[in-house]
């Protein structure tokens, strides 16, 4: 029997190793593992590399993981909110990398990691220096950047309900970046409010089948 | 200035609400809308209410309404602005990937946008100053320059400083190029088109002579 | 108020002009919107390009769109059927031209029509005479070809239920190529088995929000 | 042929049956399969009952079970090879988008594939004869030849005509390139590996002579 239900949060995390490319749900608090994040934290790897559409706020979750100097690098489409100053002090002081990319660029970089496509050539600040640097084509006339794909070792996810082969459903706009990190990700943890039998959730409205998830636990 | 005191003398100029009302008067039924954080957030409640409007929230609803009641904010129910918000029914949540295939595929009619500066030739600068020492973010913003069908900015024509934020050529980072369609001040409604910048409106009280005086790009009358 | 189910099938394909290139949905029987595809016949459209996973089965469907002679092109990935004679015999004859494509190549160019991509490097057929012709790339030590979205005038697909908005759910493996092709048309036509009132569809669960669809037809 | 003659004096080939149970004692627990139409579709009758294996059908469904009974066929709910299946419970659908990133994107552990030809070097033909005439028709196995993590093939050792189906080089059209990792034969498993084909294991009464004899690549006996 394949369960992936049986891990603690502990357990959940505890093979993430130094240097680890970890994408992060959420956008603000919606969708924010913050079970998991603080599992990662108490576990202890460091020079990670967080994808992330923020970089933290005020000093808990993703900022205190950041705190605790155990980021390389974000990347991510918006560091700058009323209450980062955690990463805004290590960005001023040089000891954090920023990877700066357009929120919707994130995402279809993520989505073509998880579908195996080796790069797109998207619109998406053509002409601005984000582009800067990187290769552009013309195709039927409209201007294109060629974005390479953002592959996670790790996903660590919130959804609503799980199942013990991974299938995930979301709450509302919590869901954002969930599914698309889930198949970016080698390995996708995903924290649930709730683990329901094998057959419970509507196959028809299943959001994240089970095969892009590999760990559920329940906080 | 001394631009700004001429212009100050009898204009009247349009309250954030106003200026809000004005864009929601283009905004046709049926259209697939994305209003920015800030400034054009305020659209959304100048729409009629008995009419069929969807608006679209980067973070993945359609259909999006207004602010709940006080008690019944939701956490997990917020716009890209991360304010509280409620859910039409016929509305529905998808995630970010599906979300900016719509911005990104030409499926947003329009997309109302605050701005730093807009050029003559419709280019776009709004998400940094260009200041060595601020944070960048970016947002969703270059998606939407890109992706939305028609693109409105909506703004206040001085900055705080009295200097004009419609300039012949941008001077901070650009969010897109060429992509601004219209431009709705608390001063004017200017069209951005092959033949230079078409004033189609102006507020109560102001000329052509005083809009162009406070105006870093030349303008055309066109009221 | 907008009712994007008040078309009858005949109004539904009223517009859709000779020479247009049209998405039809379904794998094999499964998710064919045969009623609309009876609609286009009747409507007299030709020099169609017609993009779908088969072309035809029997003498119904879209093989009597073939065999009516409207049929200019067929891109598809699996036209040899065991019951595929009317596509068989016109393409024999050199009377149809035919695109093959890749099942999942077919997918994703649609794909990146819906999400506004330029083009995308996709490992499929790579060393085979369907990439002959075709830019290639290596990236990351992986072999890629370059592909272009396929963009509809049209897509006719069939789903389970919609509303007036132009919400859908689908049934079961019927879904298919259907919310794809929603996506990648500008015209998006949805057969339904049963229009619902506007909030009874779970906004958790619709497959193809409104967005990507213009005309519901009930059959 | 005289070669086949001579291995046919003793050898007890495999039945499609017996061919299909031998796949299934390879595929692990948990594992995620696509399972190729025809040969290969066998291979789930003989995937334990009381485990839990995830069947894939890249038309959009995971979790797919048996064949449903009689009188309780489905036209909606069919597999890649257009034949009626059921539904697990824990199953879910999807979208040929959706189903086609698992594929491509290295989510399916493993596809059995049936094939033409298979090359030393794990070069597949699986999808068209060359025949001029023939209409060409490809489906999914281009995709999953290059997307699965291992690829297994699963086919008659000869050809109808007694021609060996193992060849130093494909000369039907490639389906991918270098992407077979294991070869089932009603005679024997053979590793495509680095150091050349290397035979697992024979049916009772065939001797690696005679198998060899029967192959136009050349082996390695590592059973």
């Amino acid at each position: 029997m394949i369960d992936k239900s049986r891990y603690t949060l502990a357990e959940s995390v505890a093979d993430i190793a130094d240097g680890a490319v970890v994408l992060v749900g959420g956008f603000g608090m919606a969708g924010m593992p913050s079970e998991l994040v603080d599992a990662l934290i108490e576990q202890g790897a460091r020079d990670l590399t967080i994808v992330s559409n923020n970089a933290g706020n005020g000093e808990t979750g993703l900022a205190a993981l950041i705190n605790k100097g155990r980021v390389k690098k974000m990347i991510c489409s918006f560091p700058r909110q009323a209450d980062s100053h955690v990463f805004d002090a290590l960005y001023r002081a040089g000891r954090i990398e920023l990877e700066l990319v357009p929120q919707g660029n994130l995402a279809c970089r993520m989505e073509a990691a998880g579908a195996g496509l080796g790069a797109i050539f998207t619109p998406t600040a053509y002409g601005t220096e984000l582009a800067e640097g990187k290769e552009c084509r013309t195709i039927d006339g409209k201007h294109y950047v060629l974005e390479y794909p953002i592959q996670g070792d790790y996903a660590l996810i919130k959804a609503h309900q799980g199942d013990r082969w991974g299938n995930l459903i979301y709450n509302k706009s919590a869901r954002n970046f969930g599914p698309i990190m889930a198949r970016a990700a080698r390995c996708t943890i995903a924290q649930v409010s709730d683990i329901v039998g094998l057959g419970e959730l509507d196959p028809e409205a299943v959001v994240t089948p089970g095969i892009f998830v590999q760990r559920v636990v329940a906080v | 200035m001394s631009d700004k005191s001429i212009a100050n003398e009898s204009m009247i100029k349009l309250t954030r609400e106003q200026l809000a009302a004005r864009v929601a008067l283009d905004i046709p039924e049926g259209a697939y809308v994305n209003l920015g954080i800030g400034l054009p957030t305020l659209v959304g409640n100048y729409l009629p209410g008995e009419g069929d409007y969807f608006l679209h929230s980067e973070n993945g609803l359609l259909g999006m309404g207004p602010a709940p009641a006080s008690g019944e904010e939701d956490p997990e129910l917020i716009n890209a602005g991360k304010q509280y918000v409620t859910l039409l029914p016929g509305g529905c949540y998808f995630h970010h990937g599906d979300s900016f295939a719509m911005i990104r595929g030409g499926h947003i009619d329009i997309c109302v946008l605050g701005a730093f500066q807009v050029a003559a030739n419709g280019d776009l600068a709004n998400w940094h100053t260009g200041d060595p020492d601020a944070i960048p973010a970016v947002g969703g913003a270059m998606d939407l320059a890109v992706g939305a069908k028609q693109i409105f900015v909506m703004m206040e024509h001085l900055t705080r400083s009295g200097e004009s934020k419609i300039v012949p050529q941008c001077s901070y980072p650009l969010t897109g190029i060429g992509c601004v369609k219209r431009i709705y001040t608390d001063l004017a409604v200017i069209d951005i088109t092959e033949t230079g910048l078409r004033v189609r409106e102006m507020v109560a009280g102001l000329s052509f002579e005083q809009l162009q005086a406070l105006t870093a790009a030349d303008l055309v009358d066109a009221t």
